[in-house]
């Protein structure tokens, strides 16, 4: 058994392996092949054809970041379910109330966003 | 379903109470009730909730959630403590003097239920999961509290700070938590505390030593005592003064308590050689007791402002704390519980009468120039909450430090020097107390001091109602920990009895 | 014979067999790709009354998209001056490292599938997510205000609709009592998930179709805003690369879909003599189909419908699934 | 693979956290003392982890500990975060040796 | 009869109380100090009646610290009482407490907050002496520090403010240091008792050890902590900017009864409680009262402000009680005890006269003064007398006091005496020098006395006289501090 769990992430380092290795040899492939004559006008920021104005790494609007918050708080409360889930069976209704709690705890959380319009995307 | 009706829940009313609070508070919130109804809420859910505790009063200490909550002699205790401050605090935080400077009074007060919620589970956790869930809880609402001034940079920075010393301290405080879990095995204090003091082997001494130190640490943050106590002032000075009143009492002693239950718990019997790690380590407790009060009473001298100056003053207080918690003796239970409620009382006064002179929101000391003249109850308040402070007799602080001194002086010999040290900081910290009397009593006045609301009236009296009588009839305060928390018999809960 | 080979003790051999092994399923995955994109333009033109690819490789323009790879092969590949070269060129691995990646855990068949992994699902999922930082790199990288503002499109957007995906599939890992993938086919043998979990099938359907960034939910890449979001400033091969990572993981997804709802490689009743194989093969072109008819019927939606969706809809949606899930096996399993 | 001792994970944590105490102390974009701090906290959850499959007692307690620790570290990141993205809209910076706004 | 003690600590409060209700402060003032006097005076009666001091004493529990089986065990009981000492002392408090009242009178701005505080102040000093325990004595001992701070500060001249921080500073190390051995010897013994810890002491039935060592320590920093309140030699600077820049009202029950708490503790603390190394160190302590009585008597010669005449000459009149303690024999203790009291009304005889001078002239300063024995008969008169008393003529307090402090030193340590008797001398220049300076010569007219303020000066002339005549009414009473002390 502990045999096929190393294994198994062996082949996940295969794979992660094989997943950078073939963008660096496709690339290296196309280096030889394609052409290659910079000049100034293909060397520009594309900006539908206009000279570019202003810098482009601008400050996001803060929605951005109430959505990622929001995204850390509901990924990590996954993070709780996963393992309830799994362990469901031996669990029992104790459990199902004690999850159910700490879920209606978060969607009191997601209202409240809700009502203070952040979820509001505009 | 009979697991989750037998458990006793009832022990974990008071929380549930507060929890429940938050809760409606927070969606309540949501559908524009008034601010005021909604303070008005929360401090009726902290009193029912030390109604609840009241009553669990006479229950023998026991566990719930396999031994992760308990609710013992110690927790109760504490946590009424904790209670009344929060209680104080919230009514200091009812008026709307700072309106235009806190615009989201309403977050305010389920963030305060919440931290409040971490510090009562920090008292009652006999677990370290629950211990630091209860810590991070606390110190998450506390941070968003310091910020809750979202347009005001001395507010933002104060929480910035705050954050990051907060975190540096949780990480710490973590790792040393860690220690103890690999030596151990287990998370829960009792049986932590079975398991090491079984152990005789000396790599393991070392590494406990380590765990100590980095819990110690990291929780010393939370104290703000010296050296760790960078944070404080500036957090103090940019935060709005109903949060500082919280982080300088109810924030800062549930430090000390979960400080207690675990050092107490698991290092006190757990042997060293000769002796203890306890007794190992009271040597660096100590030392921070001395820089505490040596620093916090000296940078305390040249602080213009009122908050920075109530800042340095708790980082000193932390350190008088401390002091009962270095020389280990019969009374340093008692002498602590009997210190926090004076120090509880006498600093929700002193921030509640700042709050009230200083609406313009200049917390400089001279805020208080010629108060005698323009306003002499509140003079005489405060003058109450400053003798309070600087532990002339005749106010709970009196009493509070004379029984740290009798905690620290009873013992061996060679713990003289901490209350000496006390002592002598005690009389360089009249300099920077009397200041402000004089301040009050012998300036000129400069500005009237308009009508002061109910709730703020309400805290200034009690507070200093309470502090005289605490001094002149410390029977009152000690009965009620005597004969309700006594010593001898569940006060720290060891397992099934 | 992946069986064995799992349950010997690893050396390098091993090693070097699955490397092979895992070499194979990378061309076989290109070559599905190749035809994959083919298959969606002749579809889509067949649903939109035209003929598609036709011109290369025959009547069915089987070569089309072979020669579009050696045109972005033979194409020159330009940084624009103002890009961070290096996250510009580590842009596109770090998309298409996760989106390989994530195939380790899926079982094809019983007998064709690698990782065995206990937490298999959570491993997808986990996984996944890393290709989000792929596109916000490449985008920030290319400091241009297209790419700039498509790649937090994109990942708004991966986060917003990655809650649903995940909760809705708690449902299944509440029946099966296991997030190993194997495990989760073995529990259809009776039935097949998505009669058990509808919800969930439909919560996690659509999620799917948002985390691909597929039209209805391309708003990353709406060209008609953003030029084309976060690759704008890509050329060549390097553009190729985000484009193989969004049908590696179309892919990988609808194999995934395929082995939660659809029970993976197993026969329906009384059809069993048909080979697993030609089951899975099936079933994902099926889903495949169902994929691609979504993107053609449905026009692209606005932003902020886009987000709303997600969290006011999709996720109390799935979280109510997990609970009635956890009730439901509660009162009659 | 199996014969890592539980020192190396041990080291490998107290390095970890080294080096995240290093950071949280010295460097001066608030972000990265707010990485630094998660790097701390991770330290300990390997510390966690580690134990509680090679420790003195081995127990399960430690991973649902590091659990736990998951969580909070991650709610700390976000208010860490959200604090300094108010900041950052008053001061323009997020440096911390910039935030003097509060008299030493 | 167990009431009247408490009645009479806390009988200020009435005036207090009074204080709230009423605009006319002054009256309050002086009648609300009139009351403690005339509790003190029932008491004495019924004492002169045969009355012991001990029956007056008052018991009840306060409070406790820990939670022990033994009930007596750290309890602190709030116990007043009296000896013949201490009452004397009490009585001296009361009288000078209304003196001081009635030298209030031209305070004008915040009058009533100035007789609030002399009520606290009064509480304080009267419940020091009354204090049957350590706690409850320091209880009572630091009410006086706050209220002296604002009075002083308040109240004060220019440099006010100064003097109240150094008095505040300084007064803060002395309770200090106080504090640490009251805890001490708390923690050691478990009883805060005065005659409880005594016992203890003496026995050596202690809770911890208590070693030599540790009484030395102890009784060294009760030394210091009272050396400053009296003051000694090198820790005098405060009261003499408080004597300089306080106003006379305070300045009278300061160099009066506040300066006393410190002889009174070390008579009752010092020698009670360690006379064993009392003894042992009555040699230094002799030297540092001869280093007091000259250096005092030196330093008011050279003064040119009535004020600090005076002032230096309370340190050189608290050296002689050093002197009179040190000699560690009847006639020394004796000596002592009579010079802590007569010097209290000397003192505040003096000080009230100056309050006279610098309501009328404005100054104290002595080169601006003079001729008033022609405008200012009665003024005259009463400086002269008080002047008299101060250096010692035979018939007033002064002389015994001295006279049997020094017969004390002759007799153990002659030589120390000797020197220390060179400061009558320095103290006959000074006096003469001040008093003659201001009652002669040339100066500014005044109007003299009115009859507000005959009352108290005479008051007090009188007490001076009565105790030069008739030793023995204060003899009577402070007999039984010499038992106490065992001599």
């Amino acid at each position: 058994m502990f045999n096929v769990y190393q294994n198994s992430y062996a082949i996940v380092i295969v794979f992660l392996l094989l997943g950078i290795l073939l963008p660096i040899v496709a690339l290296t492939a196309g280096k030889l092949l394609r052409p290659n004559r910079p000049s100034i006008a293909k060397q520009t920021t594309y900006e539908s054809g206009i000279e570019p104005f202003h810098e482009a790494n601008i400050r996001f609007h803060a929605r951005y970041y109430v959505f990622a918050l929001l995204f850390v708080i509901f990924d990590v409360e996954t993070v709780f379910l996963y393992p309830w889930a799994v362990a469901y069976e031996e669990l029992g209704l104790f459990a199902l109330v004690e999850m159910l709690i700490f879920v209606v705890m978060l969607l009191i959380g997601l209202l409240y966003a809700w009502k203070k319009k952040v979820l509001k995307w505009l | 379903m009979e697991m989750l009706l037998s458990l006793p829940w009832g022990l974990m009313l008071p929380e549930f109470i507060i929890v429940g609070a938050a809760v409606l508070l927070s969606l309540l919130d949501l559908f524009d009730i008034g601010k005021r109804k909604l303070g008005l809420l929360a401090i009726l859910a902290v009193l029912s909730s030390l109604v609840a505790l009241i009553f669990l009063y006479n229950d023998p200490a026991s566990d719930i959630l396999y031994g992760t909550f308990v609710l013992d002699g110690f927790s109760k205790a504490f946590k009424s403590i904790l209670l009344v401050g929060a209680a104080l605090v919230l009514m200091l935080a009812l008026s709307d003097y700072e309106k235009k400077m806190i615009e989201d009074r309403s977050e305010y007060f389920y963030l305060f239920l919440t931290a409040l919620l971490g510090a009562m589970i920090m008292t009652s956790s006999n677990d370290l999961i629950t211990l630091f869930v209860g810590l991070e809880l606390l110190s998450l609402s506390s941070y968003i509290l310091v910020g809750i001034r979202k347009t005001c940079t001395a507010s933002n920075e104060a929480a910035m700070k705050y954050v990051i010393n907060g975190g540096i301290a949780t990480a710490i405080t973590l790792f040393g938590m860690s220690y103890l879990y690999g030596l151990t095995g287990t998370t829960n204090a009792t049986e932590m505390m079975a398991v090491l003091q079984g152990q005789t082997r000396g790599d393991v001494e070392l590494l406990l030593s380590i765990a100590f130190l980095l819990t110690f640490v990291g929780l010393v943050f939370k104290l703000a005592a010296a050296p760790f106590h960078m944070w404080a002032p500036d957090v103090y000075e940019g935060a709005p003064t109903p949060v500082t009143a919280f982080l300088g009492t109810v924030s800062k002693l549930a430090g000390f308590v979960i400080m207690l239950r675990i050092f107490l718990l698991i290092f006190s019997g757990t042997p060293a050689g000769t002796t203890t790690v306890m007794d190992k380590m009271q040597i660096y407790i100590a030392v921070l007791a001395v820089a505490s009060m040596v620093i916090g009473n000296v940078v305390a001298l040249k602080q213009t402002n009122v908050k920075r100056m109530l800042a340095y003053s708790g980082i000193a207080h932390a350190g008088y704390l401390l002091v009962p918690f270095a020389t280990l003796s019969v009374f340093t239970l008692d002498s602590m519980w009997f210190y926090m409620l004076a120090y509880l009382l006498m600093s929700i006064g002193a921030f509640a009468v700042l709050y009230a002179i200083s609406r313009s929101g200049d917390d400089s000391v001279h805020a208080f120039s010629g108060l005698y003249r323009r306003s002499p109850l509140l003079a005489i308040a405060m003058t109450i909450f400053i003798l309070s402070l600087a532990g002339i007799p005749g106010t709970a602080g009196f009493i509070g430090k004379v029984h740290i001194f009798l905690s620290a002086l009873a013992g061996d010999a060679s713990y003289y020097v901490l209350p000496a040290i006390l002592m002598a900081t005690t009389v360089i910290s009249f300099a920077y107390y009397f200041r402000i009397l004089q301040l009050m009593f012998f300036r000129a006045s400069e500005e009237e001091v308009s009508a002061i609301p109910l709730n703020l009236k309400i805290v200034i009296t009690v507070c200093a109602v309470f502090t005289i009588v605490c001094g002149i009839l410390p029977a009152i305060g000690y009965d009620i920990f005597y004969e309700n928390f006594p010593f001898m018999r569940d006060f720290f809960y060891i397992g099934q009895n | 014979m992946v069986q064995q080979l799992l349950e010997t003790s690893p050396d390098w051999t091993t090693f070097f067999i699955f490397f092979g092994l895992a070499t194979m399923l990378l061309l076989m995955v290109l070559g599905f790709v190749t035809y994959g994109i083919l298959a969606e333009r002749k579809v889509m033109g067949f649903m939109q009354g035209r003929i598609g690819p036709n011109q290369v490789g025959g009547r069915f323009g089987l070569l089309q998209t072979v020669a579009d790879v050696l045109k972005l092969l033979i194409k020159e590949d330009t940084i624009p001056k103002a890009a961070d070269k290096p996250l510009f060129i580590l842009g596109p691995v770090i998309a298409f490292a996760p989106a390989f990646l994530v195939l380790a855990v899926i079982p094809f068949t019983d007998a064709f599938r690698f990782a065995d992994i206990g937490v298999g699902l959570l491993y997808y999922i986990a996984v996944s997510g890393i290709t989000t930082v792929g596109i916000v790199t490449g985008a920030w990288a290319s400091n241009n205000k297209y790419s700039l503002l498509g790649g937090m499109r994109a990942a708004a957007q991966m986060i917003s609709y990655e809650i649903p995906l995940v909760m809705s599939v708690i449902g299944i890992v509440l029946l099966t009592g296991s997030m190993n993938l194997l495990d989760i086919v073995y529990a259809q043998e009776r039935v097949w998930y998505i009669f058990l979990q509808p919800v969930a099938f439909l919560v996690f359907f659509i999620a799917a179709v948002a985390e691909l960034n597929r039209t209805p939910f391309d708003l990353p890449e709406a060209e008609s805003e953003l030029v084309s979001g976060y690759h704008t400033e890509y050329s060549g091969f390097r553009w190729a690369f985000f484009m193989l990572a969004e049908y590696v993981y179309f892919f990988a997804m609808t194999s995934l879909i395929t082995v939660l709802f659809l029970g993976g490689w197993l026969p329906v009743p009384f059809l069993a003599f048909i080979p697993g194989a030609v089951w899975f093969a099936l079933k994902f072109a099926v889903v495949m189909f169902i994929l691609i008819w979504f993107r053609v019927t449905f026009p692209r939606l606005r932003a902020d419908h886009l987000m709303e969706f997600g969290w006011k809809v999709l996720l109390p949606v799935a979280l109510a699934n997990i609970f009635v899930t956890a009730l439901l096996k509660e009162l009659f399993f | 693979m199996n014969d890592i001792p539980v020192a190396g994970y041990l080291v490998l944590a107290i390095i970890l956290f080294c080096i995240g105490l290093y950071g949280a102390l010295t460097k001066r974009n608030a972000v990265i003392v707010l990485i630094c701090i998660e790097l701390m906290m991770n330290a300990a959850n390997l510390n966690l982890v580690a134990f509680s499959k090679l420790g003195l007692f081995p127990s399960l307690n430690g991973q649902v500990f590091s659990l736990f620790t998951i969580t909070v570290a991650a709610a700390e990141a976000a208010v860490g975060l959200a604090i300094l993205i108010a900041l950052y809209r008053n001061r323009q910076t997020v440096n911390v040796d910039e935030m003097n706004t509060l008299k030493r | 009869m167990n009431a009247m003690l408490i009645l009479f600590v806390f009988s200020p409060l009435l005036g207090l109380a009074s204080l709230l209700v009423t605009k006319r402060t002054m009256l309050v003032g002086i009648l609300g100090t009139l009351f403690p006097l005339v509790c003190a005076l029932v008491i004495y009666q019924s004492y002169l009646l045969g009355t012991p001091f001990s029956s007056f004493s008052f018991h009840t529990n306060w409070f406790r610290f820990g939670n022990f089986e033994e009930e007596t065990l750290f309890q602190v009981a709030f116990e007043l009482g009296v000896n013949g000492f201490s009452f004397m002392m009490m009585f001296l408090t009361a009288v000078l407490a209304l003196s001081a009242a009635f030298a209030g009178r031209n305070i004008t701005k915040g009058a009533r907050g100035f007789y609030a505080l002399l009520f606290v102040l009064e509480i304080g000093m009267l419940g020091v002496f009354a204090a049957e325990n350590l706690l409850l004595f320091f209880f009572f001992f630091e009410l006086t520090l706050p209220a002296m701070f604002l009075l002083v500060g308040k109240w004060g001249r220019f440099g006010s403010e100064q003097a109240s921080y150094s008095y505040l500073i300084y007064n803060g190390i002395g309770s200090a240091i106080l504090l640490v051995v009251f805890v001490i010897l708390f923690g050691k013994t478990g009883t805060t008792n005065y005659e409880g810890i005594m016992q203890a002491l003496q026995s050596g039935q202690t809770i911890g050890h208590v070693s030599e060592e540790l009484k030395m320590g102890l009784f060294i920093a009760l030394f210091i902590a009272f050396g400053i309140k009296l003051p000694i030699f090198p820790l005098h600077r405060w009261m003499v900017r408080v004597h300089v820049q306080a106003p006379p009202a305070v300045v009278m029950l300061h160099a009066g009864v506040l300066l006393k708490i410190g002889a009174y503790g070390l008579v009752r603390f010092g020698l009670g409680l360690f006379p064993e190394q009392f003894d042992r160190l009555a040699f230094w302590i002799a030297i540092i009262g001869v280093v007091n009585v000259l250096y005092g008597a030196l330093l008011a010669l050279i003064q040119t402000n009535l004020r600090k005449v005076l002032a230096y000459s309370s340190i050189s009149h608290m050296g002689i009680v050093l002197i009179g303690l040190a000699a560690m024999n009847e006639a020394g203790i004796k000596g002592a005890v009579f010079q802590v009291v007569s010097h209290g009304l000397i003192a505040a005889l003096l000080f009230f006269l100056l309050g006279i001078l610098e309501e009328r002239f404005d100054t104290s300063d002595l080169a601006k003064l003079g001729g008033l024995a022609k405008s200012m008969p009665l003024f005259g008169g009463f400086l002269l007398a008080g002047g008299m008393a101060s250096l010692g003529l035979p018939g007033m307090s002064g002389f015994i006091s001295e006279f049997l402090a020094f017969l004390g030193l002759f007799q153990t340590m002659p030589i120390v005496a000797a020197i220390g008797a060179l400061g009558i001398i320095v103290t006959a220049a000074y006096v003469l020098r001040a008093v003659l300076s201001i009652t002669f010569g040339e100066g500014p007219n005044g109007r003299d006395l009115c009859v507000l303020e005959i009352v108290p000066a005479a008051a007090l002339l009188v007490l001076i006289i009565a105790i030069g005549v008739v030793p023995e009414l204060l003899g009577g009473p402070i007999g039984s501090v010499l038992q106490m002390v065992g001599r």
